[in-house]
């Protein structure tokens, strides 16, 4: 039995009939056991969170619960009463509303068009498009929902986006609303907004189910928090009863330590400056609007900011490979050599051969090739490499030997050279990543989301081996939208904002609540305090042990 | 036994495949005997079917399309006992008989009695696929109209220059069409299946049409002025007829042996006038007696008349 | 060229364009769902012959036009069950669809009909005959508008009608209903459909039948309303075209009419002018022939703008992998 | 961990799928009034009972491995390259030029030289599509179809008006001279005394064709250019944050992939008809997809799939020729193995994979 249902048994809400019952769930995506005959309770008007590494199922979970995938084995009940959710519009109609992780838009159709499709009233979209707009202004007006409804979703921030997924769910009429990682990519702002509308919908008595990898949000808004392992639900508790330290224990299944430990920077030369860079993507839209900053051999340099305010592009063009149809304007020096910013010059092998490493942002998209193996994907941006080479052909030999040695330092696991990239987790992707770049030994290295979706051990793995590449004299640029693997990690915090740094911190002076507003595009040291602090920031910063 | 051998076109393709076939079964329903039959699936079987042909003693061995000639020119001389005979190529072996058709002559005469029956002064040609076979009939049958109508026109129009070309009647009909906008009444179509189409929309647009190859005149019976026709199903019947007796050398089928013609028959004679009959004879006579000499557009691959 | 020439040859672009036009359209709701489709052609084969012999067999060119929807509706099934319900690769699919019927049409033909893959000649009413509209006759005479109604509107078959209603109908079906809205959505993501408690596979399945019954209007057009029976490959290749006239007009109902116009037309002018004398050069028929497709070409070369597919195009929708 | 084992994936799914295909085929023999093990019998003994059907088989094989490779060179780039056909064509153009304009003594300098020029020709014109797909986006599917239809044209043109012999019917060029005609088999094999295959086309190309599956394994398995093809093809943006510039890699696969199918024409232009006819690729360019496909776009499967091909074709003809079965029937039977092998191979392999789950879990328990 879980701890989750010794502590749900006690609870005086068991009288009542839970809002979701879910019994013995289990479900195989072929060899992958996702879920593992899971219990869970969400009381009726609650807001229940579930954590878990990545990978562990609660998505599998929530989506099982959404009609969306089929369960092997197991019962689900809403409101007390047993009931097969066949798909999507039986959870619908069963009140169930579900806002997931990878939204589920369709980019080309407006607000309008996405909130109601599937829900059409007839066979014509006239008079369903007139009632929408109707419901939607009333929407808006309740929970400041604000959206424009006949915006394109492509046009929309991702921020924006996130309130037309809640606006379909409640245009369904949920009274479950399922938000998988909703504040991933949202400002920390914008997050606080988003828990103000989720505290007015569980005052109406919604049912709010809740997954986040981030334990501060679960216990700032949770009324009771389960947690996933491998498939399996460990725990159920209550959140008052618990810690942020208690459940990351769960999570893992050992001590993990929230910080990390490392000695103060000592700074020497620049190795990188970065001058006026200014970049026009290939639709005209200016994404670096004149960024500069220099890095020296042993720091480490953050950036922090919401995702899609230029440092993706800062990374491409720092790593070689500006996207294309763009202009560039700037300058970027290694070690006091002009990098070029077009033409031949200006490719990612070439970056490499100047002393540049790269993690990319995605690693399933960039960083690995899926379907290459994993001694393939040590040598991937490599390949040109002389002691991966012998003559006209590739040396697989050697590149096999450098593969498995880099899995064994890096405790890569399963320790097999010859699996397929996709057949590892996430976080040993990962591994096998940022071996091959650290080990590299570059003069800089580039790091996007070093950590997304990898579980606390191997982020713990992560830190520490960039920590000793910092103290080896390199110079690291960490990108990151999580501010927490920021603040401990960086020596320097820039923050970005609409392709433009923000401001300069250091990381123990700043505080989220500052680099919240920072990454807003509001500056706290030009704005009256009262202005600029949105009322919901206190209790952030009450938050214990966090943030500091 | 003889055997026919069919070129890649196919048994039935409205064309000189198709009159081999015919002459091969008037044979059988004449003497009762039987024949083997071949139709190539690729290039590369050609020599294989010769060969398999000749081995298993079939003689003699007639073969249908110019495409013939070069592997025949191989295989002819390992089977001296063997009798060849290809219809449209030349090929100069001890054993093989080549027969040559004149089909400029025979669309010399569909082009006279086009220009008898055009009320417009305006005729069409529409040709298959754009090869100098099918110039040789174009060229022809201009020098027929131009010597009846010397101020007449000749629109010659050409499906493509894919063998697909040969099986569009949807364009042929189309090309018909543009023909009769820009005044053409008879249309002479020397295109496979694309004819079919030419032949079908002239009559649905009330002029008339010229087939070719096969006598045509049944498929829409008053509207179709004649046919073109290639005796090739004469040149198989005496092929076969003469069996081993086959005597080598060119054996020219042209007006004169009947090799060509224009057909005339119940379902075209009311469309035959007596002037325009007077006309045909009178040149019928002058080319047989060389005193019209039709230039053959394959000799030098220009036409006299445009 | 005089206005009677100019006439004419619109009137010629009119029927070329139509079997494009229909195919055009056909393709345009199997992509517009996410299902790529090279297989019109041997759809509107298939058609083309199931049209003609139905059509020969009984003296109705009606039951023929309904057979050849069953033609063509048949291998819109095959494709659904290789591309939807097996998530197969959605171009080999479609090229094995052209050989398919390309062999079948002929093996059948020359079963049923011993002519080496022809049908025999429609005559009566196994055609569609081309209807004069009302005062076609009367109004002849009236100078501009006259000839524009009475040659140019009038006198065409009634599918050549029914393609140009599809235009406004698939605009209409496609903007303005609930089909249509879940149509593009789920060409463009199938998932949000999905989660709308829409049946990703249902959707794609009617897309594919709505294709496959347009291809086999335009394969009966060709058989039974341009010309009177089937000839072995007479799609002769107009499957591409119209695939290429959907993709330059970037899968719109409207911009498909304007695109086959323009192929019609080309096809027309080249019909017309086998050797088009431009004054200082003469272009030989050979090149002529070949303009349709290398005008694709050219144009396909982003001289109109780059084509953007529905985004979820050519992928079967895998939820579980 | 995958869901069954490579072997079964390889090989078990693919022979499911054609056996499924060849039931089809059966029903379809039925249909049309004839017997399908009467048909069998004639297509293997047609082209496998003696030596002589095996030289026509081989010879098939030959041409069916060269754009089988082209098509699976294009692949692995993630390019869908339609245009065989095409390139194939003007491969044989190639052959032709050098053939008739070169003075070449002896063949093995004319194989060379010719292999140059089909290579040359081929690449040349897939180079366009190509190009455009790389730097416009325009899609290789449409534009190598489109690219197949001009080379028809252009090749017929160039034969009626340019390469024709006066006076010739046949839109074919000359023959090319004696001295570069090609080796048979069956002229190798008399010449160690053996009576193999006597009047069969298959020649040396047939090496030839077997060392470039070997070359072709090297290069794309074994090379840097191979590995960044291969790395394009599975993620362009993958491929970006390595250095690989895509629109070389791109023109490069293709280039590479219309040279393969260029050199087709050594096969059947210089060994076989030894002159250059209308129409001398007769859908082999179209076939190299099925090759490809079933070949798993692996040259050893390349090369199985080439020879399964070669044996329906020869089987086929022999089927046509002797029998009263049109030849479309090959047709079918080709449509019908591309579809089941090609498209429709999750009927098979959904199925499979869930008995492999089941065995494995049962294996566990
Ligand atoms: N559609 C699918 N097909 C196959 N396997 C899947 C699918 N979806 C998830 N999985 C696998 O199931 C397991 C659980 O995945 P799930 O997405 O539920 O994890 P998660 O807890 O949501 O992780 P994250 O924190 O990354 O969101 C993983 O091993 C994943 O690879
Ligand atoms: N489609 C196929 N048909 C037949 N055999 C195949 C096929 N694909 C692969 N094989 C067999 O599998 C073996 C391994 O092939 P391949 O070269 O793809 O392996 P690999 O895992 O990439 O090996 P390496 O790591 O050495 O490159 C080959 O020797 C070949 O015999
Ligand atoms: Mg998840
Ligand atoms: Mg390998």
């Amino acid at each position: 039995m879980t701890a989750g249902g010794d502590t749900a048994e006690g609870r005086p809400e068991t009288a009542a009939p839970a809002a979701i019952e879910l019994r013995g769930i289990s479900k195989a995506f072929g060899p992958v056991q996702a879920n593992k005959d899971i219990d869970l309770r969400v009381p009726k008007g609650s807001i229940h969170g579930i954590i878990g590494e990545n990978g562990a199922g609660k998505s599998t979970l929530m989506s099982i619960l959404y009609g969306f995938y089929k369960p092997d084995a197991g019962e689900i009940l809403v409101n007390g009463q047993p009931l097969t959710i066949a798909d999507s519009q039986s959870a619908i109609r069963a009140g169930i509303g579900m806002v997931f992780q990878h939204f589920k838009l369709v980019q080309n159709f407006t607000v309008l068009e996405n909130v109601i499709l599937g829900v059409e009233d007839g066979r014509l979209l006239r008079p369903s498009l007139a009632k929408a707009r109707g419901v939607l202004k009333q929407l808006a007006a309740e929970y400041g929902l604000n959206v424009d409804p006949d915006e394109t979703i492509e046009e929309l921030s991702v921020g924006h986006q996130q309130r037309v997924e809640i606006l379909k769910a409640l245009y369904r009429q949920a009274d479950i609303l399922i938000l998988d990682e909703p504040t991933g990519v949202l400002t920390p702002a914008e997050a606080d907004h988003l828990f103000r509308i989720l505290r007015g919908l569980k005052a109406e008595g919604k049912t709010i189910i809740l997954i986040t990898h981030k334990l501060r949000e679960i216990m700032e808004i949770t009324d009771n928090v389960s947690v996933m392992r491998r498939g399996e639900m460990v725990a159920s508790v209550r959140t008052a009863e618990t810690s942020a330290e208690q459940l990351a224990e769960l999570m893992v299944g050992r001590k993990v330590l929230l910080n990390v430990a490392k000695a103060p920077a000592r700074p020497g030369a620049p190795v990188l400056e970065v001058r006026e860079l200014k970049m026009v993507d290939d639709e005209g839209v200016e994404r670096l609007r004149g960024i500069g900053f220099d890095i020296r051999a042993g720091e480490i340099l953050g950036i922090a900011g919401v995702s899609g305010n230029g440092q993706t592009q800062l990374l491409e063009i720092l790593g070689g490979y500006p996207e294309k149809g763009s202009t560039l304007s700037g300058a970027i020096r290694l070690n006091g050599r002009d990098l070029p910013l077009s033409g031949g010059g200006c490719n990612a092998a070439e970056r490499r051969r100047q002393g540049i490493g790269h993690i990319p942002e995605d690693r399933q998209v960039e960083g690995l090739i899926m379907d290459f193996t994993a001694w393939e994907n040590v040598a991937f941006g490599y390949h040109h490499a002389p002691e991966y080479n012998r003559g006209w052909l590739m040396d697989n030999a050697a590149i096999r030997d450098d593969a498995e040695g880099k899995m064994e330092r890096f405790d890569v696991r399963p320790r097999d050279a010859a699996l397929a990239a996709r057949n590892f987790s996430g976080g040993n992707q990962q591994k096998i990543v940022v071996a091959r770049e650290i080990e590299r030994n570059p003069d800089l290295l580039l790091i996007g989301q070093p950590t997304r979706g990898v579980d606390i051990g191997a982020i713990e793995f992560i830190h520490k081996r960039i920590v000793e590449l910092r103290d080896a004299g390199k110079a690291v640029l960490l990108v990151s939208v999580e501010l927490d693997e920021i603040m401990s990690l960086a020596d320097r915090i820039l923050v970005m904002f609409d392709g433009r740094i923000m401001g300069e911190r250091l990381p123990h002076q700043a505080t989220t609540g500052d680099l919240g507003c920072l990454m807003a595009g509001v500056d706290p040291a030009t704005t009256a305090p009262e202005d600029a602090i949105p009322p919901a920031h206190k209790h952030v910063e009450e938050l214990p042990g966090e943030s500091a | 036994e003889p055997a026919l051998i069919f070129d890649l076109g196919g048994k039935f393709d409205k064309s000189f495949n198709e009159a081999a076939f015919t002459g091969a079964q008037r044979w059988v329903e004449e003497t009762g005997g039987s024949y083997k039959e071949l139709e190539m699936q690729s290039e590369a079987q050609r020599e294989q079917a010769l060969r398999r042909l000749a081995e298993t003693g079939a003689n003699p061995i007639v073969m249908t399309g110019f495409a013939f000639g070069d592997v025949l020119n191989k295989v002819a001389p390992d089977y001296p006992d063997t009798k060849f005979s290809i219809i449209d190529m030349v090929v100069d072996q001890p054993n093989v008989q080549s027969v040559v058709f004149t089909e400029e002559q025979g669309s010399y005469l569909a082009g006279v009695m086009a220009a008898h029956a055009t009320q417009t002064d305006t005729v069409g040609f529409i040709g298959g696929m754009d090869i100098p076979l099918i110039h040789k009939f174009e060229c022809g049958f201009a020098q027929g109209f131009k010597a009846v109508k010397p101020e007449g026109r000749v629109l010659i129009n050409y499906t493509g220059t894919t063998p697909a070309a040969w099986n569009d009647p949807v364009k042929g009909g189309e090309l018909a069409r543009a023909q009769k906008s820009q005044g053409a009444d008879v249309i002479y179509a020397a295109a496979g299946g694309t004819g079919i189409g030419v032949l079908q929309t002239a009559a649905d647009e009330g002029i008339l049409s010229i087939g070719v190859d096969s006598n045509q005149n049944h498929l829409h019976p008053g509207q179709v002025l004649t046919s073109m026709v290639k005796r090739v199903d004469n040149a198989v019947f005496d092929a076969f007829t003469a069996g081993t007796d086959l005597a080598p050398g060119v054996t020219v089928m042209d007006l004169a042996a009947d090799g060509v013609a224009v057909a005339i028959d119940e379902h075209n004679q009311e469309l035959v006038t007596p002037e325009m009959q007077a006309a045909i004879d009178e040149a019928t006579a002058a080319i047989t007696s060389g005193e019209i000499a039709v230039h053959d557009y394959m000799t030098d691959n220009t036409c006299p008349v445009q | 060229m005089d206005f009677a020439t100019v006439i004419q040859i619109l009137d010629s672009a009119v029927r070329l364009m139509t079997p494009l036009l229909l195919a055009c359209l056909a393709g345009l709701y199997s992509e517009r769902s996410g299902v790529f489709d090279i297989g019109l052609e041997g759809k509107m084969l298939m058609a083309a012959f199931t049209a003609a012999s139905v059509a020969y067999a009984t003296g109705s060119a009606w039951l023929g036009l309904i057979a050849g929807v069953a033609g063509s509706m048949a291998l819109s099934l095959v494709h659904g069950l290789s591309s939807i319900t097996f998530r197969g690769n959605q171009l080999i699919s479609g090229v094995a669809i052209n050989f398919l019927a390309s062999g079948l049409t002929v093996l059948l033909g020359q079963k049923i009909f011993g002519l080496g893959g022809r049908t025999p000649s429609l005559t009566g009413a196994g055609r569609f005959p081309e209807i004069q509209l009302p005062f076609a006759a009367a109004l002849r005479d009236v100078p501009v508008i006259g000839p524009i109604y009475a040659e140019l509107i009038s006198g065409h078959t009634i599918l050549v009608y029914v393609a140009f209603l599809m235009v406004p109908l698939t605009w209409w079906v496609l903007f303005r209903t609930r089909f249509g809205l879940r149509l593009r959505a789920v060409g463009e993501n199938p998932a949000s459909v999905d989660t709308a408690g829409v049946s990703v596979t249902r959707l794609r399945y009617a897309a594919i039948a709505i294709c496959g019954l347009l291809c086999g209007l335009a394969g009966a057009y060709l058989a039974t309303g341009l010309s009177a029976g089937f000839v072995k490959e007479m799609t002769a290749g107009r499957g591409f075209i119209a695939l290429a006239a959907l993709i330059f007009a970037k899968w719109r109902p409207w911009s498909a009419l304007g695109a086959t116009f323009l192929f019609g037309l080309l096809e027309a002018i080249a019909n017309r002018y086998p050797n088009l004398d431009l004054g200082i050069v003469t272009i030989p028929s050979m090149f002529m022939n070949a303009l349709p497709y290398i005008l694709t070409v050219i144009i396909l070369a982003g001289f109109v703008g780059r084509a953007i597919p529905p985004r979820a195009g050519g992928e079967p929708y895998v939820k579980e992998r | 961990m995958d869901k069954m084992p490579k072997w079964a994936d390889v090989i078990l799914t693919p022979l499911i799928s054609l056996i499924l295909a060849m039931a089809i085929s059966a029903l379809v023999i039925l249909a049309i009034g004839e017997s399908p093990w009467e048909a069998l019998t004639t297509m293997v003994d047609g082209a496998l009972g003696s030596s002589y059907g095996w030289g026509f088989t081989l010879y098939y094989t030959t041409n069916f491995i060269f754009t089988g490779l082209a098509v699976m060179v294009a692949y692995h780039a993630s390019l869908f390259n339609i245009g065989g056909e095409g390139q194939a064509a003007m491969g044989g153009l190639g052959v032709a030029l050098v053939l008739l304009y070169l003075p070449l003594p002896h063949w093995a300098l004319a194989l060379p030289a010719a292999m140059v020029g089909a290579a040359l020709f081929g690449a040349a014109w897939a180079l366009i599509p190509a190009w455009l797909q790389a730097k416009r986006g325009s899609h290789i599917v449409i534009t190598t179809i489109m690219f197949n239809f001009i080379a028809a044209a252009a090749l017929n043109y160039v034969l009626v008006n340019l390469l024709r012999p006066v006076g010739s019917m046949d839109p074919a060029s000359a023959r090319f001279p004696p001295a570069t005609h090609l080796p048979k088999l069956s002229e190798m094999a008399a010449g160690i005394g053996l009576d193999w295959g006597r009047n069969t086309p298959v020649n040396v190309t047939f090496f030839v064709a077997i060392a470039a599956c070997l070359l072709v394994w090297l290069l794309i398995w074994r090379t840097r250019l191979g590995y960044e093809i291969r790395a394009l093809g599975r993620s362009e943006p993958g491929a970006l944050y390595a250095g690989i510039n895509p629109v070389r890699i791109i023109v490069i696969a293709m280039l590479v992939s219309g040279g393969l199918a260029g050199l087709m024409a050594i096969n059947n232009v210089m060994g076989e008809s030894e002159r250059l006819v209308l129409n001398a690729v007769e859908g082999a360019g179209f076939i190299g997809i099925a090759v490809a496909l079933m070949g798993r776009n692996h040259p050893f499967g390349v090369f199985l799939a080439a020879l399964l091909f070669g044996f329906l074709y020869q089987g086929g003809g022999e089927l046509a020729l002797w029998t009263s079965i049109p030849r479309e029937l090959i047709v079918v039977i080709q449509a019908l193995v591309i579809l089941f092998t090609g498209a429709l191979d999750n009927m098979v392999r959904m199925p499979l994979e869930r008995i492999f789950l089941a065995m494995r879990k049962r294996g566990r328990a």
